[in-house]
């Protein structure tokens, strides 16, 4: 048997296993412990997504919260009926045609994405021009004029009072379906000769350009890719908490990605479901601090703000220690285990 | 199973956090006056929400299925609530909401009730007051558009305002966080309104008045029940002097206290000497007190039994007045005003709103 | 609109464009020299503000003394933050670097909820700051003066010091290449410390300005102003001292103005400012007066 | 003259950075199939040079003709389509990418196949990226890098990196190839590997090669006409015999010293 | 006046010097040759201060007299305690201009009159330079980098200079003229360590010189010995 069908083997058992685990979990874990897995695979949507920009291409991109924030509208209008709808905009009414459009979930979550990502394309063509941190601050910009935009739109949006009720399509097949489409094209997309290039253009422009690479293209075309799927993510997300406002999609909610990506690995997928894998538990299982413990007859009152502290001060630690993330730029796969598992075997 | 446990969220840290603290004292203390119901111990388990609608609708989650709590209260900010509430409806856990005031919160749900008003009811209160009492006929709004709360609060005190036939010469906005509002206020100063009502937060309303002043503004200046906090005066000095704001009857302040209230505000002052209550604290405790009632009429500490009781909730004396829920799960209160004189919060009465 | 209340508009806007000035300088120094968003530095401003707060609300001490002991207080802040959170990632890509900024700005900010709790509390302003002045109509706080003034002794400080001294010299060494620098004989971790220095006492300059104009402080007061300024920095060139300043007041300036013309879109006032960010950026990438830098093929 | 004809031509070719004139009215016709030098005193505009034909610059002034096509302005990856490849002074290699990596980065040029067909099984897809990885290690066999395919391209020692860049501007298919002091940083000995080693890949893979350098014994030995630019003006031109001897290029650029050792 | 004994150096899991002494004696010009990877570069920058995990000892005996391992102390010292270089890859800053560039070498001298007459010397030395004292690093040609980056390690009066690879991408007649400078400094009574791809030339102004060989030292010897050395004359000079 040689290494691809043995890998493709693997990998079949793998989504197996998976599947089995998610069974499970529905069957046996609370709605919380499910909520967290959900809230994981939707996050390392959103890490995956950011990681294809700014990991594999090197664009400092902070506009997720934006294309989050277009994701989950275009998906909730699509899916809210019109009654609910005509009851939810309790200030203007809904305009003509958002008060009728619907489409069922998974449509309506593709679309979404697509809409992120024709505004990702939109943004794209003239800021891409601008390096580094410009970059970066640009799309900040783009994301918060999306924000104050749908703040204002109360015909279309509902304003600050957002949507509500959103039907919670959003289950954790849905989750990890997405999460795992969104693997799939990504491993599919970076492994071909197309991911070398925008590795290239992150590493030497200059020399990519040199190698008759049209950079600017690629970039647009990464980046597009990843606003397409920070929609889907925003989308499943808007979903899954039900509710959504402008609020939400404040830059800090960018930062988050942001930190779930670098702690996992700029440049490595593996990390980046890590990543969200260990900072969204880490953020559910600090919870307990801010609990008040009773140790013996003691009573320590929970302290508000010190999960945020202890959480800051874990983030500080990683990055301290792991400099480039938890796992750098490097990857896990079926060969790199059997190699460790055969150098383990030969020194016993 | 030997206690009865009571899940709470509010925002604790966060944007939200100073009404979140407050309404958490004020559970706190009605929790330790009412220790007990059906003979067990009542176990308060505290859950911040952070201000944040994931985390709020998480928190209410793990309440549910984590601690296993067989009703909720909570919370400050109509979004927070909505989030959570969501939750909660699909499990089927009760919640009395602290003072989430926007109609959407209870809107077509079983599960959610509250403690508070609404908010059409409190704009319409204040436009009946504005132009009933003191004759204004010209009205400015100053909206945090970001807020849902500003810009609910906002637009029904415009439809009541209009509705009586006055007059809206402007509208202006600002965004949470902004702290400079001088181009909107010489913008609203140059339209010469009677009054300008500004449905903030206490810490921006007083900034908002203090500009006001410094610009010379002339007209009275009204808000919400968001206004409602001690700190409002040692901010704003005396640009807050006049002010006026709607809000919930209850404020240390006033003349003719019920009972219940006069011995609230005693006890608080021995278990806070360094702060003054203020309507929050008083809601956070009535709502404890309306969960506490429920349960006991219900005769069960079972959600669905709670949730019926909650809904047959009639004249329950509290802090902030006699609540009765409604069909509509809110609860109807008189609304009362409060003005500052002479530096001081100064209870000045009630009106009825002219729906 | 009037004359009068056009020079009304622009006091308002001179005035919160010099604040944003003045918190922008202190990013645009860090960033200058470390190629580091300094995400603590709104943070900073916010110690600043409570320091003082304390100092003249609680222990009652005289407002100069305040002053200057919010200021030791916080520069000796940014030192150490510099030093736990940011010397160990020196040689460590950037992005690293950014987001233990991140980390701890929260870390402050949520220390500051615990400590201060979330209540917004008062400050008291000096009588003679506040006293209205009125000239012909236009009703001008004296604070308005003071603001400007203060900003632009600072800056000339400032450019002293980065353009006409050695450690300056260091300073715009390091931001490049901080192994050649160390090669020269220069003490990096002195000279960084130094600039953190800088950076933070201006950044407690600005929380105290900052609360006697708006005199209402939280633990998360410098978020929102924090991230302006930032936005100021950048539109002027960030890693320009002149140019923090020039973006500044050019935000402050949007923010009023877009109100005052187009009272109907104030909603829309963060839009604008932003909007006009991409359009400066489009037409000059590196700011308004930011230094091109191509690298030599 | 009987030249054959040529594949690469400048004519008036000027470029300005604010005041300084770095190259001023250059012209050169580069013959098919030659190895060709540029040299000239440090700072004198060889490498400006090699930044306007390969689109980095676009020329102050004057016209780029290659195969008589008008390639002035063109931006760099389009010279690059059209045939024209090149090395850094200073080596700009992917680094974070394998050795074999950065060879097909080389080759995505010629690729057909289109970005959106990588999640699907294309057949066409999968062959080409069969073919280009083929292709590439070939490329690395003929540059004897092929046991270093996997390493991570930073790792390799100096010498290796050049070839590596070498191999890498080969894969774009180029018919003309400018190197930019390939000879920098290598020993006498390496030194004459590389000459040989241009030549190879010059026939091999019929190539026309401009080359700066400033080491003589690789100019003399395998360049067949010169062309020396002083503060950007040309001036001299020959073959390497007439140019050690021309006075003005002494004067300026090779020293009485070089002289008496040649 | 410096005397290296059992330095390794490593990079992860490559170990690039591998246990090498030698001795640089006070006013001389010492030379290192080998071919690409060799471990010269890790030798210098261990010396300078730049490596951290270097194992041995680099003992320093100063102008005063006293005999100090300068291993693992920081660049900034050992530049105070007087050993400059010239590094690999020159290592300009881009954006400051020729002459802040050259300021920045004198970072650690306080006399004005002195630096300025320095400054003088390196323009002198490097015409070139006076010419472009205001333009930006960054924007210099190769070759007017590394005249600067030579220029630059000799503002801070160092009584050592290492030089890493000083003439690469020096045309002909400046290759000459920076062997002529090596001549002259140590003229001065600075001592001189070098490390050059040009063997022939190094050689011929080394007073002593060794040779590395995949991170050990494989031969030593006085420069014209060396020169002589058959093996020495096929692997490194060319035949
Ligand atoms: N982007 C730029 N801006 C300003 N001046 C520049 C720029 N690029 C090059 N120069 C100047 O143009 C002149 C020619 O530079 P170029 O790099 O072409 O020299 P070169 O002939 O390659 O020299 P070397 O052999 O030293 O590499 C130099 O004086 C250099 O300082
Ligand atoms: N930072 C580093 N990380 C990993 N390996 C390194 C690093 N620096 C050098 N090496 C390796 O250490 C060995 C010695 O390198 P060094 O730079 O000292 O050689 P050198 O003799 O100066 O060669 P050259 O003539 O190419 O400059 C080489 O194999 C090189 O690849
Ligand atoms: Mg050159
Ligand atoms: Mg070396």
């Amino acid at each position: 048997m040689d290494k691809k069908t043995r890998n493709f083997i693997l990998n079949l058992c793998g989504i197996g296993v998976l599947g089995l685990f998610l069974y499970w979990a529905q069957g046996n874990l609370d709605g919380y412990k499910i909520q967290v897995l959900n809230l994981v695979a939707v996050n390392a949507i959103l890490a995956l997504s950011l990681n294809l920009i700014y990991g594999f291409t090197g664009m400092f991109s902070l506009g997720h919260a934006g294309f989050m924030a277009i994701g989950a509208y275009v998906c909730a209008i699509l899916i809210l009926s019109p009654a609910q709808k005509q009851a939810l905009w309790i200030l203007e009414p809904i305009i003509w045609p958002f008060s009728v459009i619907g489409a069922p979930f998974v449509v309506a979550v593709f679309i979404g994405g697509l809409i992120a990502s024709f505004f990702g394309l939109l943004i794209a063509i003239p800021v891409l021009r601008l390096g580094g941190d410009y970059l970066g601050i640009a799309t900040l910009g783009f994301a918060e004029i999306i924000r104050v935009v749908l703040t204002n739109l109360t015909p279309i949006t509902n304003g600050a009072l957002g949507i509500k009720g959103i039907p919670s399509y959003a289950n954790i097949w849905w989750n990890y379906g997405w999460l795992l489409f969104t693997l799939y094209f990504m491993v599919k997309f970076l492994n071909s000769n197309f991911g070398n290039v925008l590795k290239a253009i992150r590493d030497d422009e200059i020399a990519a350009k040199n190698m008759g690479i049209d950079t600017f293209r690629y970039r647009v075309i990464s980046f597009t890719i990843g606003a397409f799927f920070a929609g889907i993510g925003g989308a499943l997300m808007g979903s899954l908490i039900t509710t959504i406002d402008p609020k939400m999609f404040i830059f800090l909610l960018t930062f988050n990605v942001l930190m779930i990506t670098v702690a996992g690995g700029l440049g490595s997928l593996s990390g980046s479901i890590l990543g969200s894998f260990i900072i969204t538990i880490l953020l559910e299982w600090l919870r307990f601090v801010e609990n008040p413990l009773t140790i013996g007859s003691f009573e320590i009152p929970g302290i508000p703000g010190m999960r945020m502290v202890i959480f800051s001060l874990a983030l500080i630690f990683i990055i301290l220690f792991r400099r480039e993330g938890i796992m750098g730029m490097r990857e896990i796969t079926w060969d790199g285990i059997f190699a460790r598992f055969n150098k383990g075997g030969k020194t016993e | 199973q030997d206690t009865i446990r009571i899940g709470v969220f509010l925002p604790l840290t966060g944007q939200n956090a100073f009404g979140g603290q407050l309404e958490l004292d004020g559970v706190r203390m009605a929790h330790e006056e009412v220790a007990e119901v059906l003979g067990k111990k009542v176990e308060l388990i505290v859950v911040d929400n952070k201000s944040d609608k994931v985390e709020s609708a998480n928190a209410v989650k793990r309440l549910i299925e984590k601690e296993k709590v067989v009703a909720i209260i909570g919370t400050y900010g109509s979004s927070l609530a909505m989030a959570g509430g969501e939750v909660a409806e699909k499990a089927g856990i009760p919640v009395m909401g602290t003072s989430c005031t926007n109609p959407l919160v209870t809107q077509g749900k079983k599960y959610y009730f509250r403690a508070c008003f609404i908010d059409p009811y409190q704009g319409a209160a204040a436009a009946t007051y504005a132009i009933r009492e003191l004759g204004a006929k010209k009205a400015a709004t100053l909206v945090d558009v970001s807020n849902d709360y500003s810009v609910g609060l906002a637009g029904f005190f415009k439809q009541s305002f209009l509705k009586l036939g006055a007059e809206i010469v402007a509208e202006l906005k600002y965004n949470t966080g902004d702290q400079d509002f001088t181009a909107q206020l010489t913008e609203i100063i140059s339209k010469k309104p009677d009054i300008m009502f500004i449905p903030s937060y206490f810490a921006e309303g007083a900034i908002i008045m203090k500009q006001a002043a410094e610009l010379g503004a002339e007209f009275k200046i009204m808000g919400g029940d968001a206004m409602d906090n001690p700190e409002i005066v040692a901010i704003g000095g005396e640009a807050v002097e006049g002010f006026m704001h709607t809000t919930f009857p209850y404020d240390p302040s006033m003349t003719d206290m019920n009972p219940l209230a006069k011995q609230f505000t005693e006890n608080w002052k021995k278990g806070h000497p360094d702060k003054d209550p203020n309507v929050n604290a008083a809601l956070g405790y009535d709502s404890y007190l309306l969960v506490i009632d429920a349960i006991k009429r219900a005769g069960a500490a079972e959600p669905e039994a709670i949730t019926k009781a909650m809904a047959e909730t009639k004249d329950f004396p509290g802090v902030t007045g006699n609540t009765t829920i409604n069909e509509t799960h809110d609860a109807e209160k008189e609304v009362g005003i409060v003005m500052i004189k002479d530096g001081k919060k100064t209870f000045i009465g009630t009106v009825k709103p002219e729906m | 609109m009037s004359l009068n209340m056009f020079i009304q508009h622009l006091f308002n806007a001179i005035t919160l464009g010099s604040l944003y000035g003045l918190i922008a300088i202190g990013y645009t120094m860090v960033y200058g020299i470390l190629r580091l968003i300094n995400f603590a530095h709104g943070d900073i401003f916010m110690l600043g503000a409570y320091f003082v707060f304390f100092s003249v609300s609680l222990a009652k001490l005289p407002w100069g003394i305040a002053v200057a002991l919010a200021v030791i207080l916080s520069t000796f802040c940014g030192i150490l933050v510099d030093r736990i959170a940011y010397r160990p990632l020196r040689n460590a890509p950037r992005i690293s670097a950014l987001i233990s900024a991140i980390g701890v700005s929260f870390f402050i900010e949520n220390l500051g909820l615990v400590v201060f709790t979330g209540l917004p509390r008062p400050v008291v302003q000096p009588a003679w700051l506040v006293k209205i002045i009125k000239v012909s109509g236009v009703r001008i706080l004296p604070l308005a003066i003071v603001v400007p003034v203060v900003t632009f002794s600072l800056v000339l400080g400032l450019l002293w010091i980065v353009y006409k001294t050695k450690p300056g010299l260091a300073m715009r060494a390091i931001s490049k290449d901080i192994e050649t620098t160390r090669l020269m004989g220069v003490s990096v971790d002195k000279v960084i410390a130094l600039t953190f220095a800088l950076g933070s006492a201006l950044a407690a300059a600005s929380g105290i300005m900052w609360a006697l104009r708006y005199p209402q402080i939280h633990p998360f007061m410098g978020v929102i102003p924090g991230f302006k300024a930032f936005i100021a920095a950048v539109f002027g060139g960030i890693g320009s001292i002149q140019g923090a300043v020039l973006g500044g007041m050019i935000l402050g300036i949007i923010e009023i103005m877009v109100v005052a013309f187009f009272p109907a879109l104030s909603g829309y006032r963060d839009a604008f400012a932003f909007i006009l960010l991409i359009v400066i950026l489009l037409i000059r990438p590196t700011g308004l007066m930011g230094e091109k830098l191509e690298d030599k093929i | 003259m009987n030249q054959p004809k040529a594949v690469l031509e400048t004519k008036g070719l000027t470029m300005c950075f604010g005041g300084l004139t770095a190259v001023n009215s250059f012209n050169m016709a580069v013959p098919k199939g030659s190895i060709v030098g540029l040299i000239g005193p440090n700072g004198a505009g060889k490498t400006t040079v090699f930044n306007m034909i390969t689109g980095f610059y676009k020329p102050t002034e004057g016209n780029i003709f290659f195969n008589e096509d008008n390639i002035t302005g063109f931006p760099p990856n389009k010279v690059c389509e059209s045939g024209i490849a090149r090395t850094f002074q200073n080596i700009r290699l992917f680094s974070n990418e394998t050795v074999l990596q950065n060879v097909m980065i080389g080759c995505h040029v010629r690729q057909k196949s289109k970005w959106w067909m990588a999640p699907f099984p294309v057949p066409s897809m999968i062959q080409e990226e069969k073919e280009i990885r083929e292709k590439s290690m070939k490329l690395l066999q003929s540059v004897s890098l092929a046991q270093d395919a996997n390493v991570l391209s930073s790792s390799l020692p100096y010498g290796a990196q050049r070839r590596l860049e070498i191999a890498r501007a080969l894969a774009t298919d180029p018919s003309f190839l400018l190197l930019d002091e390939p000879a920098a940083g290598m020993n006498p000995l390496e030194t004459v590997d590389l000459m040989s080693f241009i030549r190879r890949i010059r026939d091999e893979f019929n190539l026309t090669i401009l080359l700066i350098e400033h080491d003589m014994k690789v100019v003399m030995g395998i360049c067949e006409y010169i062309w020396v630019l002083d503060y950007g003006k040309l001036i001299a031109e020959g073959n390497p015999d007439e140019i050690q001897s021309n006075p003005r290029v002494i004067e300026a650029y090779l020293g009485e010293e070089y002289v008496k050792n040649a | 006046m410096l005397k290296i004994e059992e330095l390794h150096v490593y990079y992860g899991g490559i170990h690039a010097v591998k246990g090498i002494s030698l001795h640089i004696p006070k006013g001389k010009i010492v030379t290192l040759i080998g071919a690409n990877g060799a471990g010269k570069s890790s030798t210098i920058r261990s010396i300078a201060g730049l490596v951290r995990s270097a194992k041995g000892k680099i003992l320093y005996t100063s102008n005063e007299g006293v005999e100090e391992n300068i291993l693992g102390k920081t660049p900034e010292f050992i530049v105070k305690k007087g050993i400059a270089m010239s590094p690999e890859g020159r290592r300009i800053l881009p954006h400051l201009t020729v002459e802040e560039n050259l300021l920045l070498g004198a970072y650690i001298r306080d006399d004005k009159e002195g630096i300025e007459k320095d400054m003088d010397h390196v323009y002198s030395l490097f015409p070139r330079l006076r010419e472009r004292a205001w333009q930006k690093g960054g924007t210099l040609s190769g070759g007017e980098q590394q005249m600067l980056a030579v220029g630059r390690a000799l503002m801070s009066r160092p009584d050592l200079v290492m030089m890493d690879e000083p003439s690469l991408g020096l045309a002909p007649m400046l290759v000459k003229e920076v062997f002529d400078i090596i001549r002259e400094i140590n003229a001065q009574g600075k001592t001189v360590l070098l490390v050059e791809q040009n063997a022939f030339a190094a050689l011929k102004v080394a007073h002593h010189a060794y040779i590395l060989e995949v991170g050990s030292i494989v031969l030593s010897g006085p420069g014209e010995d060396l020169l002589k050395n058959p093996r020495v004359k096929e692997a490194y000079l060319g035949g």
